[in-house]
């Protein structure tokens, strides 16, 4: 089948973050991103695990599809929410079917 | 002296208490008993739910009066003040920075309301009354200390982080956050339904709620033990030390406010417990946001892992004793 | 008329009312408050057996008769037919397509069981006795519009919408959703346990049931304010009207099925109910499958944020003291 | 023998029953009807904790003794004897491996904490006493077997096995098990606390513990029946014939050393059901860690899809109605 | 360690249609596949999260690793299923430990 | 913005051996990986969902973020956890935001 090249942006971050994230990514006019729940982790910041969170916000996980071309916005856009804040970014490349729905 | 002690003795061999820690033992010992998140958070929601309601319809019953005015403004004092205490503390007792400090100190302004509802479980399995608006005065005294404390960090140039973030998007999400609107919607709906809104959810409302709360501090058990196991080495002696002292300075000021208010006993313990207890829901998720290079390992040890045990075991009943001598 | 606006107004100020507005304010105030989604079905789970098994119980100790027959009828005709008059409305009062307005139309048709639900404690509280099968009954009023529904998009030859994707697997689905198996095989465990069984779970199936169903009607609210505030200009006056009027012609259709059939006055206002309830759990997942180009902002909208609050908070007390004036 | 019969019967008509009856049905007719994971852990939390609790508070009342150690000692030797009894029957009834064998033996010297509380609540209802120290027992029965089962493993030379993988940490994992954890560290504050504590919780521990459970064995029978379903034709009719003998072995061994100990009828009937129940928690995870190439699907299938229904419908009422009569 | 090349599918769907996909990927003889829940999101049809859900069905992801030559088989299979709903599918290049089980 | 070239190693495994293959991960140096739910999923094993699951162990998704150059050390490490056991371990090529974390 046809399929469009595409990136795959995950970000992982705090969920007290997650609402500042997605708004940033709908400004600069990224209005397609799923999230998933986190159930722990480790990092620079030690170990953690949802079960033994106090208050148990944890992190989500903020996937992006977007076409390359708008691949810049995005990422300045999500790097200026999560700078200061534990957590990664990741770009894959990677294609999707339905173009234009992109 | 000794009447205090016998009483805070009593206390230990509750139901609660031995939970919190059975939940700390089981954690320390690595076992891998958990209660779900979603049990958890049900839990919570029915615990300020309760908390809440019978408040509001023990307002509807006594009445509202100046009294509950003066008690809410004396709470948003206290919440605004003793985060100053706090840090001037911390800065003694411990080598920590600024913004560590002051993040701590926001905690301590703030309120713990599991300690709270613990603490009314400890009054009225004493047979002891207090006002009803109490919830209130603990809804009010949640978010002052943020204040405090991001002035704090401000005056204090901070050092190594950048510009506080604080906006009115934060503002707004941690004056709604979802235990405040709990706690006062279900205080509102008890003050508005009154005893025959009661009756109709009493069994739902009062039978279960003690046991409930030993469920629930099973949990807290487990989550202050897990992250006591991360957190060995994070904190020195000094800030071990405070995390003991802050309650006793925080009570003696909440019996102060409560005796000037003329509160009865057993609202005179619950101010007490109020201003000795630290928050570990709304202040570290508004902290994250506000001061994201602050330590969460710190405040979130000093606050759950230390204090909050010493409250339940030591603090509550030793306040409930204190207030019955000095308030009776 | 008086008489009827006064039991209704009374009704307003019972905690689960009021629980469903706290519920709907915290969510347009974009507070955070939120209830875990395994509470919420935890509790749903509780509601849908504890209703079932009562009824079951009161069938086992009234007896089984010629009524619940026809009672069974009469509700599975109300279903099929009430989708038609829907769709008119809407076709009159909207420019809805006819895909949306068939989809709207299978709502209104079918049923919302925690309005049922709600229904039956307002009567508890008031002690009106009522027929046990009436659980049955909603159970038997699920399926039915969706076939009118179908049938009518397949009428319209549907405009931009491709086949209707409906297969034996879906009716299966439909059939055997969760909440008709919870209800009817609780019923038929009531039934056959009858009030030795119900002597067994009193306990846990009456007392806590008020008390629960205030956090479940909670959630309700926000889940209903949350999409109200997503939903925001998706709706046209005439849809507005829709999700008023809709309502008092279903509960004119019950209230005629319900007095043909010599319900008590009870039994007349859960009937009434029922008919002008809108389903919005079974329905709009089989119109996902059946009709994914049928718009679900709008028939959500319509059923959970404008029939389900007016059917709460007017709707049924208005039934209840209409049945007890007409049925009495 | 008629007398059983009449006792069993009766049985079969309870409300839990009749749940685990519904899920059961519900999932072989592939209903999607399902309890939320969190809701079905919070749950089995409940009822462990209240079974444990009951269990001390009775030790509280009725004292420690000498018999609390030999049936104990009782208990242990029955956990790791019964495995080699269930490993030589599957030898001689199946074609199973010797790696599955033992595994499948290994769940069967263990035991069902929820086939346990049945029991208890069958007893409950029959006004039976019973040993509040048979959850210690329970306790003490969950790990031995598991010794056993490897050991034969390790003899047999294992066909395709690779070395076991058995290490200090899986048996740290084992011994303080969630499950475990609770149900000691429950027994030990109801020890503690004894009468005065159980007043304070009395309505959240007894009263809704029947129809919590009643919910809880709907989950199980949702889960039998899908295991049942997914399973089909793993099991041949020696394996079949060997899920409904162990349990009546086990049930046999048990009553030896329930009547060698002077337990109360109560107690008797416990001791037979701890005996004759299989594990499908503790056990099957601690298999997939030390023996991952032993076929889950065989042992679960088993143990909770045929011995678990089997002692649920008949076996428990026939232990109840034996113990009655021998113990006498 | 020896890695063999494949493709990582991901479909994000409605939880309805789940069971319709998975059985279209089994009749194509993909058998290997893993559900994600998923928390929220935001697409062509607007924001959504689990917790503002009614029935709270809400969506899945579903990943299957497959080889390369089976793509197209699955994209179809896919896509029959997918075309008429929300839901967003994508391809990546990857590779997989222990091909033998693909 | 500035990524680097970085490996995704996503490991779905039984959820009893999660903290077997973490501290494992850690031995080898591997201080950051992220742990997702898993709802079901189907395999060599047949089907599972986590409802219809006893205990509800299931399985998790561990994935972790590493320089290319640690890669082998990883799976190897991986691999001696996961060997015996159902579950499946993928490699993908993926770019970072901020290296410096990794
Ligand atoms: N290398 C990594 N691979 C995958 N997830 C990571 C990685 N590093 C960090 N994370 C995730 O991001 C969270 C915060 O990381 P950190 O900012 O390093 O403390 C961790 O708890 C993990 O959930
Ligand atoms: N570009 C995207 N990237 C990631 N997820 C997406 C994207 N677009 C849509 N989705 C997911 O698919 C769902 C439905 O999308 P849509 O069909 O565009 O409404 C959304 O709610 C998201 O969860
Ligand atoms: N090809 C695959 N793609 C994605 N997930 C898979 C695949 N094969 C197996 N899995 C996952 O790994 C689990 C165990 O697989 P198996 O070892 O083949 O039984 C399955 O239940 C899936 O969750
Ligand atoms: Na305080
Ligand atoms: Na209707
Ligand atoms: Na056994």
């Amino acid at each position: 089948m046809q399929t469009h090249a595409a990136k795959r942006v995950e970000i992982i971050i705090e969920a007290p973050m997650e609402s500042r994230l997605t708004e940033a990514l709908e400004k600069t006019g990224v209005t397609g991103f799923t999230v998933l729940p986190v159930l722990g982790g480790s990092g620079r910041s030690g170990r953690w695990t949802r079960e033994g969170q106090i208050g148990r916000a944890g992190m989500v996980s903020v996937i992006c599809l977007i076409r390359p071309e708008r691949l810049d916005a995005l990422l300045e856009a999500a790097f200026a929410v999560v700078e200061r804040h534990i957590g990664v970014v990741s770009v894959t490349d990677t294609h999707v079917l339905r173009a234009e729905r992109f | 002296m000794t009447q205090i002690l016998t009483i805070a003795g009593q206390n230990l061999l509750t139901p609660m208490i031995l939970c919190f820690c059975l939940g700390l033992i089981a954690a320390l010992a690595r076992s891998e008993l958990t209660i779900p998140e979603a049990m958890a958070k049900a839990m919570s929601i029915y615990l300020l739910f309760a908390i809440g309601f019978k408040g509001g319809v023990s307002v509807a019953e006594h009445g509202f009066d100046a009294q509950l005015i003066a008690a809410l403004l004396a709470g948003v004092a206290l919440s605004f003040l003793l985060p100053f205490a706090a840090f001037a503390m911390l800065r003694i007792l411990t080598g920590m920075s600024a913004l560590d400090a002051a993040a701590v100190a926001a905690h301590y302004g703030s309120i713990s309301i599991v300690t709270f509802v613990t603490a009314t479980s400890v009054l009225s399995g004493q047979g002891i009354e207090s006002e009803g608006y109490m919830v209130a005065v603990a809804a009010a005294m949640e978010a002052p200390a943020i204040v405090s404390a991001l002035w704090l960090v401000a005056r204090a140039g901070t050092g190594g982080a950048k510009e506080i973030r604080m906006d009115a998007r934060l503002w707004h999400e941690i004056l709604l956050n979802g235990s405040i609107v709990l706690l006062i919607g279900a205080f509102v709906i008890g003050a508005v339904t009154g005893a025959p809104g009661m009756a109709r959810i009493e069994s739902f409302i009062i039978s279960p709620f003690q046991g409930v709360l030993c469920l629930f501090l099973l949990d807290m058990g487990l989550v202050a033990g897990r992250g006591l196991r991360g957190a060995r080495g994070i904190l020195g002696p000094g800030a071990l030390a405070f995390g003991i002292l802050m309650p006793i300075v925080g009570a003696a000021a909440g019996a102060a406010a409560g005796l000037a208010l003329g509160l009865s006993p057993g609202g005179l313990a619950l101010m007490m417990t109020l201003a000795a207890s630290a928050s570990y829901i709304a202040v570290p998720a508004a902290m994250r946001v506000a001061l994201p290079e602050a330590n969460p390992a710190i405040y979130l040890t000093l606050s759950l892992g230390v204090t909050f045990p010493f409250n339940l075991a030591i603090g509550i009943p030793s306040y409930v004793a204190i207030a019955q001598i000095i308030g009776g």
